[in-house]
């Protein structure tokens, strides 16, 4: 007997669901990743010197790398793996994998937010940086999360139940992250008047597009299973 | 160092790392062969 | 494949006509007069520049490789892609070495920040990953599509990465003298770049063709592995041997 | 479903050769083998889960390489020796999670866990359910699904003998309703009742 699949856009809101819900029971995310990003705001400063206005200075580009390096672990945590028979499930429940990727990329996105927002915070605090036309960024930091855990979410399809899966996901996703790196970092340099934001913003929303195509496009061979 | 230094050394560089990704080939291709031969 | 036709994988045509090609480039390169500006330094250009002309033909070639493969799932694709890729790498590598050692007499660094040194290297990492990726998988159909994937992944963001690059580079203009197209090239020197372009677009096929070759023998060992006795599933499993009992339930 | 002259192969390791194997519509068949023999791969090969080395079949109408195999497989039901259940939701939560990806009904998940008798564990987390109340779950899941085509791997393991039963509703329900079932297992007495027939994998062939 057959039924209807339930719609593309019920599948991708039940796997964004699911992985939240995993995160949230466990804590991954916020006990140890968001943490660990915070610590590496703090350890920078040790190492480069506490003279304030040069971390006033080199401060954001310090916290974009931070993110680009540490918020990838978001994308390789615990509670977004699947076991092999977990995998066998889903193709076996029809799931369209374009929602299948959306939504655990949405689950990423949303994830990665939070650790910009705290790991950001800290980054204000710790090296006094100007928040001048803020505004920017409420396109930016989405931006970037949303660039970050498309690719994370690639990467670690690409790399589902292999041993070094964990160590790859970091190595692969860095050189694609460019784009996201030079968008934040250069959005936030041009915050100062008469500079234009505009090109960086477009640049970081090309590179969201572009990642979202080659996830359309190799939604279905990545979920096969083997 | 002149300018015919820095071009030697150059090309030297090159030509050494060729060298070497050209007998790793070799090597490999040679090793496979023999493997192939063991399970036949 | 003629390198493969051979026990020994002997000299082909493509590996003669390659060596033929790189000598007389070679003496197109010393031979020439000095250029205008950077004197003999100069030369280094015929190095640098073909080798990463070549590198991006090398993973030109891989991309057409990975489609063709998720298209057709056809092995020989694979074996094509890993080969245009490995070489890719490898003439990468020598395009930093030899970029790097024509920047220091030149700029007095080993390394400028140009967009076009920065995005050799980004280029170099991906690739990398590509190889470590393939490392990691030991089932060849599914290095083949995973490999593949990661591939067309890239490519698509490659692109966006140039772009992000040069746009940088744009607003942080570091002044002319990071212009490696400030070169005067016209006449002998025109002809002594092409020869290099040549030559190693020769080296690079008759590399490709080997690494094809022996990947196609790495297949054929993973196969022969499989065809080998106590391969079949249940084998190598027997009834337990622990005391009498056991057999007599079963006899 | 058929397979005609079908190989498959792991890593270098042949498990199955030149297997030929049906299942009619309303048939439940048992598949018996010593471990190791390659039952369980034979039914991820079944499934479309697992691409064959060589030769042919075709599984609810469709070839099971073609690309008609990504819609027939929303139509099987796997029961793994190894639960699928995320451990970190509670029962309810899987259940809900996959009955909004299939588009069942909301209430037929409370329906299927109270049919196998879990409707008073609902909200505990599959971690800290045993596995004989996982693989209970995993009936549920099933029974919520109704394929057209069953595959039981092992399914007497760990349960009661009050769950038994569920084994054999759903094995009934499945045929009764035009479906086929494939078990797997060592316990001869409990499958041979189930089915109308049992074949064996010995050498990677089935006889």
């Amino acid at each position: 007997m057959s039924r209807e699949a339930g719609g593309g856009f019920a599948q991708t809101l039940a796997i964004a669901r699911r992985d939240l819900l995993r995160e949230q029971r466990v804590g991954e995310v916020a006990w140890i990743t968001i943490p660990f990003g915070a610590i590496a705001v703090l350890l920078v400063p040790l190492a480069v010197g506490t003279d304030l206005p040069t971390l006033t200075r080199i401060g954001p580009g310090l916290y974009w790398a931070v993110v680009l390096l540490f918020g990838v672990f978001i994308a390789v945590r615990k509670t977004a793996a699947e076991t092999p028979a977990q995998r066998d499930l889903i193709s076996l429940l029809g799931l369209d994998p374009v929602a299948g990727f959306f939504g655990r990329a949405a689950a990423s996105s949303i994830l990665l937010l939070g650790f910009e927002l705290v790991v950001g915070a800290v980054a204000v605090a710790l090296y006094n940086i100007d928040l001048a036309r803020w505004p920017w960024m409420i396109l930016v930091v989405p931006g970037a999360a949303i660039g970050l855990a498309l690719l994370g979410t690639l990467a670690a399809s690409i790399t589902a139940n292999l041993s070094t899966g964990p160590a790859l996901v970091p190595f692969l996703v860095a050189p694609l992250a460019v784009p996201l790196l030079l968008a934040a970092t250069q959005a936030m340099d041009s915050l100062r008047p008469g500079d234009s934001i505009l090109p960086w913003v477009l640049l970081m929303v090309a590179a969201d597009l572009a990642l979202a195509i080659a996830g359309v496009l190799t939604a279905r061979p990545l979920q096969e299973t083997r | 160092m002149n300018g015919w230094g820095w071009v030697l050394w150059g090309y030297g560089v090159v030509a050494a790392a060729l060298a070497l990704y050209t007998w790793t080939l070799l090597t490999r291709t040679r090793a496979a062969r023999r493997r192939l031969d063991e399970l036949r | 494949m003629n390198a493969s036709g051979h026990r020994m994988g002997g000299a082909s045509w493509l590996d003669r006509a390659a060596l033929a090609a790189v000598a007389g480039a070679l003496a197109l390169a010393f031979l020439t007069p000095p250029e205008a500006t950077q004197g003999n330094v100069a030369r280094l250009f015929y190095l640098h520049v073909p080798s990463v002309s070549v590198a991006y033909m090398a993973f030109a070639l891989a991309l057409v490789a990975s489609v063709g493969y998720l298209v057709s799932r056809r092995m020989a694709f694979d074996h094509l892609a890993v080969a245009a890729a490995e070489v890719g790498v490898v003439f990468t590598g020598f395009t930093i070495l030899a970029g790097m050692i024509w920047a220091k007499p030149t700029w007095g660094v080993y390394w400028t920040w140009s967009a076009r040194l920065t995005l050799t290297a980004i280029m170099l990492f991906v690739y990398i990953g590509y190889l470590a990726l393939r490392r990691a998988i030991e089932d060849p159909q599914a290095r083949a599509r995973r490999a593949a994937i990661y591939g067309i992944v890239s490519v698509v963001q490659i692109p966006v990465v140039h772009f992000s690059v040069v746009w940088w580079r744009d607003i942080h203009q570091l002044g002319t003298v990071a212009n490696p197209t400030g070169i005067q090239m016209d006449g002998i020197l025109l002809v002594a770049f092409f020869a290099g372009l040549v030559a190693f677009t020769l080296v690079a096929a008759a590399l490709v063709t080997r690494r094809y070759a022996l990947a196609v023998l790495e297949a054929g060992v993973h196969d022969a592995a499989a065809r080998g006795a106590g391969a079949l599933a249940g084998d190598a499993v027997e009834a337990p041997r622990i005391g009498a009992r056991a057999g007599e339930e079963h006899g | 479903m058929e397979l005609r002259d079908v190989s498959a192969r792991i890593g270098v390791t042949t498990i199955v050769r030149g297997v030929d194997f049906a299942v009619e519509a309303n048939e439940a068949v048992g598949l018996f083998g010593a471990n190791g023999a390659g039952k369980t791969t034979l039914l991820r090969l079944i499934a479309t889960l697992l691409p064959p080395a060589a030769g042919t079949g075709k599984v609810l109408g469709s070839d099971l390489v073609g690309p008609g195999r990504y819609r027939v497989r929303a139509r099987i039901g796997l029961i793994g020796h190894v639960p699928s259940l995320y451990p970190e939701l509670t029962l309810r939560e899987n259940l809900e999670f996959v009955a909004t990806v299939v588009g069942s009904p909301a209430g037929s998940v409370d329906a299927a866990l109270a049919s196998v008798g879990l409707a008073g564990a609902a909200t505990r987390r599959a971690r800290d359910c045993s596995y004989g109340m996982q693989r209970r779950a995993e009936f549920a899941r099933e029974l919520m699904r109704r394929p057209a085509l069953l595959l039981l791997d092992e399914p007497h393991t760990a349960l009661d003998d009050s769950a038994v039963a569920i084994v054999e509703h759903i094995v009934s329900a499945t045929c009764a309703a035009g479906g086929g079932a494939v078990l797997v297992s060592h316990d001869r007495g409990r499958v041979e009742a189930l089915t109308s027939r049992t074949v064996e994998l010995v050498g990677g062939s089935i006889r």
